[in-house]
């Protein structure tokens, strides 16, 4: 499997976001019967993903985290490897070693994954440096929270890009949590973006539910990194609206505030946009989510007939 | 007696020695959201969300119990105390010994590790060992909740860095714990069965483990002696030595890797010190030289299981005496 | 031995500088004689030591690194007990423990001194949070270099300081030097207070030879440090004149730079000032010069008839 | 054959490698300034120096590693391996393995260690074991230049992260080293003197103390067989248990804090397997529970000396056989 093709239709970034909810919704349910581990699902980030993964082109490498199916659909994977690795069985994309924590997807230029918050930016200007000295021209894009911005990688991760001018685009989902600790008692500035200037790195946030505005500043955003060979910041400001990992109640939410997110998800915005505009009908929206459905009960089904590992697997692939 | 979990007898311990010494403070990445209720009793000063951290969690932690505070740190999962390594080893288990003597570090650094919840290699590793040998620092692992509250007042308590490792898989087991002030000693190891025949040493998940091996053991008429040791350093070495003295033969099972881990040194220290009494080659369990799958079944697979221990104690046990 | 009062007098500035250069000097030729281990001097860094330490009251706390002789000094350490530190010997501050790296003087308030580059700026957080929770009306300086800066424990420092309003005054050191490596090929900017804008923590740059600017900025700072209790950041601008550790040719040094800032030698700079304007005579400087040139004899003659610590030493103090 | 320092010879070692392959490169706090000639051969892109920070050195190395590249990273003294254990334990150790073996991760640390320059505990301190104890990771420590350049160039060429251990106090000795673009394989011990009596093994400085304390009880009549292990991880295991197969005798030797360290795990792998050819307890000579002082005579006294192996090894020859 490739990466797939950017989206080039408004419908395809929306059938992207319902098969990342609907993905992420069928293990909130499996969780709760059982069936699966709990995840950090990425439910209310929907258009921060598909914005971004929509303006990169085929040879981008991605790093990301915990926090990644989004990242991963939208690029392309398949849902039913990826819920076998969740469920930790033999054809998930990591041979069900990882888990929903740390999926990577060489094939789909998704390296690295690490649930280490911090580590996606300190592998970064690697992956960049090789990039530059192989002569590839992928950039390399950079996903990560703003708990991660917090930690000392960040710093030195920026320092270093703007140094050796290395081709990554920094993307911070800023989703106003770091696991149960609020932003705002975390971090010194309100946005990222503010600690990018310290590095002379440029930087941008957007409106991370506006799935059409994290496309656009997504694609001037690469094509900076592209044609500069320099690292550039975009912060897509968007909400985590389930817990930090499956189950969790969120007693300690502010609910005005969770309430006011719901009243923004990105899925409903671009829906109803598109069909105010009349690039979607009624009937269309309804096959897409019939489409999305489908596909989310296939890829479960293969997921759950996919077997175990063998107890042999324990140390393989240790060393190379 | 009450009955806790691991997880709630780390709170009563919290909240009993915070009642005690006002200096005891508590930080890490949720702590004051997860632990509500000691927000409540002592306010939001004492009881600190932090930004995600690692590294400055753990240098607060201690620049504060050099100048006069007891910090308690959370720093979630065991891999997560890499990026507070330079921190833990190389200011607070080093500054005393460099400063000749000036400074103190009463401050405990908690973490949970183990098998149980299949979340895979960066959030299960057992990294103890590499506190035991760095210098400056103390070490506990307990395997039951009374065991966790007592140990915990105790590292509080203590003038030294003590790393306090959670087994997650133990974390949401009930257990009785008494409802009294009690605290437990550093460094002493608890006999929890008697038997002449083989010694089975271990901390953590796996003395179950052993119990459970013992157990069927007994029904093939051999005695095991099943030793807890909750402190990895100091370490009860008069406690495995009394009992290998007796028995002449040894297990030593943990979770973490063999290689370089507490079964290591034991199994050294043996050999060093009650050579003579050894009747038979000394048998170490543990996990592989392999990071742990998220996969249930590897994951289960890579922990010494109960009739894994009981198979080789019995061929110890059958072997001729050396 | 408490920490000296702050200077007053001009001329003590001058005797203060006189001496730390003395001392290194000692070193430096102990050193190459063979009597003493390499150690890395703060030669032509003095101004920025004695203008700092100077504007700091005695319950102020200091956290300092590998180049701390002058901060030591200007805080009223025995430089006898300094050179038998350096020498290992039982009468050192840390009992010939630490050597020359990590000096801590706690009757002083110089406290948990560490040469990892890097940790005193993980530390302070720690001991201004004791400052404010013990109620004890001390800030905490932090003198840190242009290298730690680079550390990923510069942003965690900074961020936090300014999150839980701890008092801290942050004091960079740039010496355009990190070791081996010339401060422009590792900073991405051309200042370490440009970075401090990024949690909004007020930061001055000063010119860091001048021992009256210097003084002047850090009473500034530690003034609003100590009734904002909130952070702040000074960089002094400064030279390391001498290699990073003793002995280093400085072959890779640029020797025009090096030449520039040896004209700005901050005790030739002080030392005129004052004769100019008539705050010195010719007969006093003499005077001071010989001072400080019989302390160190002195200092010397203790630390070598001092002895080394018995072997009994070697696990003392590991446990409290 | 021409003499060379082991600082040399580690330069050696990188200019053939890069030389043979142009996705070798380096970089580090100063290796471009302290090994301008690499740069001048090879250019200001494939060497180069770096800001302070080991964090973002290991993890540069470890994302260059997977993607094409071959670094190798000076990261200076082992302390300061501590800000970079993440980089090198989380990612570079565990992400093949996590990934169902897509990545691999060839790349080089060095990092000196070991008494010699009376430089203190925050930069002598020998951590050789935490990375044996973590999987994924090879970890080896030369004791002659000759080794560490034909062991660095094996390094380089493995696809696996490799720990490269300096002993400070061997950094500068001379020593021949072949012309020849020799390598040697990892993991293979070397028997530096033959012997029936008792097994000396170590690695590093304490190689020569032994060889020392092989003339002494050669002196004495009885004979010593010395090991250099060369590489720590993997171990040859079956050098050091056919050795003690022969000897039946064991005294492991290292400057690392005996807790849990190398010499455990080769005590602990002789009591598993070669129990039944044991005649004496093994003895484990290495550096306390302490941080190394910086005092000149104190740090010595924390190395075992050629005396006092060779004092062990008497007294186990002299005992009685089991
Ligand atoms: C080094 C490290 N510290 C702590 C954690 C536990 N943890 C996992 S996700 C998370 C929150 C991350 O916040 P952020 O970076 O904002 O990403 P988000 O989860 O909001 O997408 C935490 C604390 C971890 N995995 N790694
Ligand atoms: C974590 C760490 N990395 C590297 C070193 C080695 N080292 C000692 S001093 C130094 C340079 C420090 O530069 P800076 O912070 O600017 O202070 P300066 O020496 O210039 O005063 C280096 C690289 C160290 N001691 N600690
Ligand atoms: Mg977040
Ligand atoms: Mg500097």
């Amino acid at each position: 499997m490739k990466p797939s093709h950017p989206a080039s239709d408004p419908r395809q970034l929306l059938e992207q976001m319902l098969l990342i909810r609907a993905y992420e919704e069928s293990i909130v349910s499996g969780s709760a019967a059982g069936k699966m581990p709990g995840t950090c699902t990425s439910v209310g980030q929907e258009a921060a993903a598909v914005g971004v993964v929509n303006a990169l082109a085929a040879d981008d490498l991605i790093l990301t985290n915990h926090r990644s199916a989004g990242h991963l659909l939208a690029r392309g994977a398949d849902p039913g490897r990826l819920l076998a690795e969740v469920m930790g069985r033999r054809d998930g994309y990591c041979k069900g070693r990882s888990g929903s924590l740390h999926i990577s997807a060489k094939e789909l230029g998704v390296v690295l994954t690490s649930t280490i918050v911090g580590a996606e930016l300190s592998m970064a200007p690697g992956v960049a440096l090789s990039q530059t000295m192989l002569g590839r021209p992928g950039i390399v894009v950079c996903f990560f929270g703003d708990g991660a911005a917090c930690e000392g990688s960040f710093h030195e991760s920026l320092n270093l890009a703007a140094l050796w001018n290395l081709p990554i685009l920094y993307v911070c989902e800023n989703n106003q949590w770091q696991a149960f600790v609020h932003r705002r008692e975390a971090m010194s500035r309100e946005h990222v973006a503010d600690w990018a200037a310290a590095y002379s790195i440029p930087a941008r946030t957007v409106e991370g539910n506006d799935v059409f505005a994290v496309l656009a500043a997504a694609q001037a955003a690469a094509a900076e990194v592209r044609d500069s060979r320099r690292p550039y910041l975009l912060e897509t400001c968007t909400y985590r609206t389930r817990g930090h990992l499956e189950p969790d109640d969120q007693g300690y939410v502010d609910q005005a505030e969770l309430a006011a997110w719901l009243a923004r998800d990105p899925i409903a915005a671009c829906r109803n946009r598109l069909l105010a505009n009349g690039s979607l009908t009624p009937a269309q929206a309804a096959a897409l989510a019939d489409r999305v459905s489908t596909r989310i009960a296939v890829a479960q089904a293969f997921a759950e007939a996919s077997p175990f590992p063998a107890a042999e697997e324990l140390c393989r692939d240790v060393y190379a | 007696m009450p009955t806790l979990t691991l997880y709630d007898a780390v709170g009563a311990a919290l909240t009993e020695e915070m009642r005690r010494d006002s200096s005891v403070i508590a930080f890490g990445e949720g702590i004051a959201t997860k632990r509500r209720e000691l927000v409540d009793e002592f306010g939001g000063l004492r009881v600190r969300n932090t930004p995600l951290a690692e590294g400055i969690i753990a240098g607060t932690a201690v620049g504060a119990a050099a100048t006069g505070l007891r910090p308690v740190v959370d720093l979630l999962f065991a891999p997560f105390l890499c990026y507070a390594m330079d921190e833990l080893v190389n200011s607070a288990g080093k500054l005393r010994y460099m400063s000749g003597g000036q400074f103190s570090f009463p401050l405990v650094t908690l973490a949970m590790t183990g098998a149980g919840w299949g979340v895979g290699a960066q959030h299960n590793h057992n990294v103890e060992a590499w506190f035991v040998h760095s210098p400056g620092l103390k070490v506990v692992m307990p395997s039951t909740p009374a065991d966790a509250k007592a140990l915990l007042k105790s590292a509080i308590r203590d003038d030294n860095p003590v790393l306090f490792f959670l087994d997650i898989g133990l974390l949401y087991q009930p257990g009785e714990v008494p409802a009294d002030e009690q605290t437990l000693p550093l460094g002493r190891a608890t006999v929890l069965r008697n038997g002449q025949d083989v010694t089975l040493v271990s901390y953590g998940k796996t003395v179950q483990h052993c119990q459970q091996a013992a157990e069927t053991l007994a029904g093939q008429g051999i005695a095991a002696e099943v030793i807890d040791l909750r402190s990895l350093k100091p370490l009860d070495e008069a406690a495995i030595l009394t009992s290998v003295g007796k028995t002449g033969r040894l297990v030593v099972v943990h979770e973490a890797n063999r290689l370089c881990g507490i079964g290591a040194e034991i199994a050294a220290l043996v050999a060093e010190q009650a050579f003579s009494s050894l009747k038979a080659p000394i048998v170490r369990l543990g996990g592989p030289d392999a990071p742990i799958a998220a996969s249930y079944p590897l994951e289960q697979a890579s922990v010494p299981q109960a009739a894994t221990i009981a198979a080789a104690a019995a061929r110890l046990c059958a072997a001729q005496p050396a």
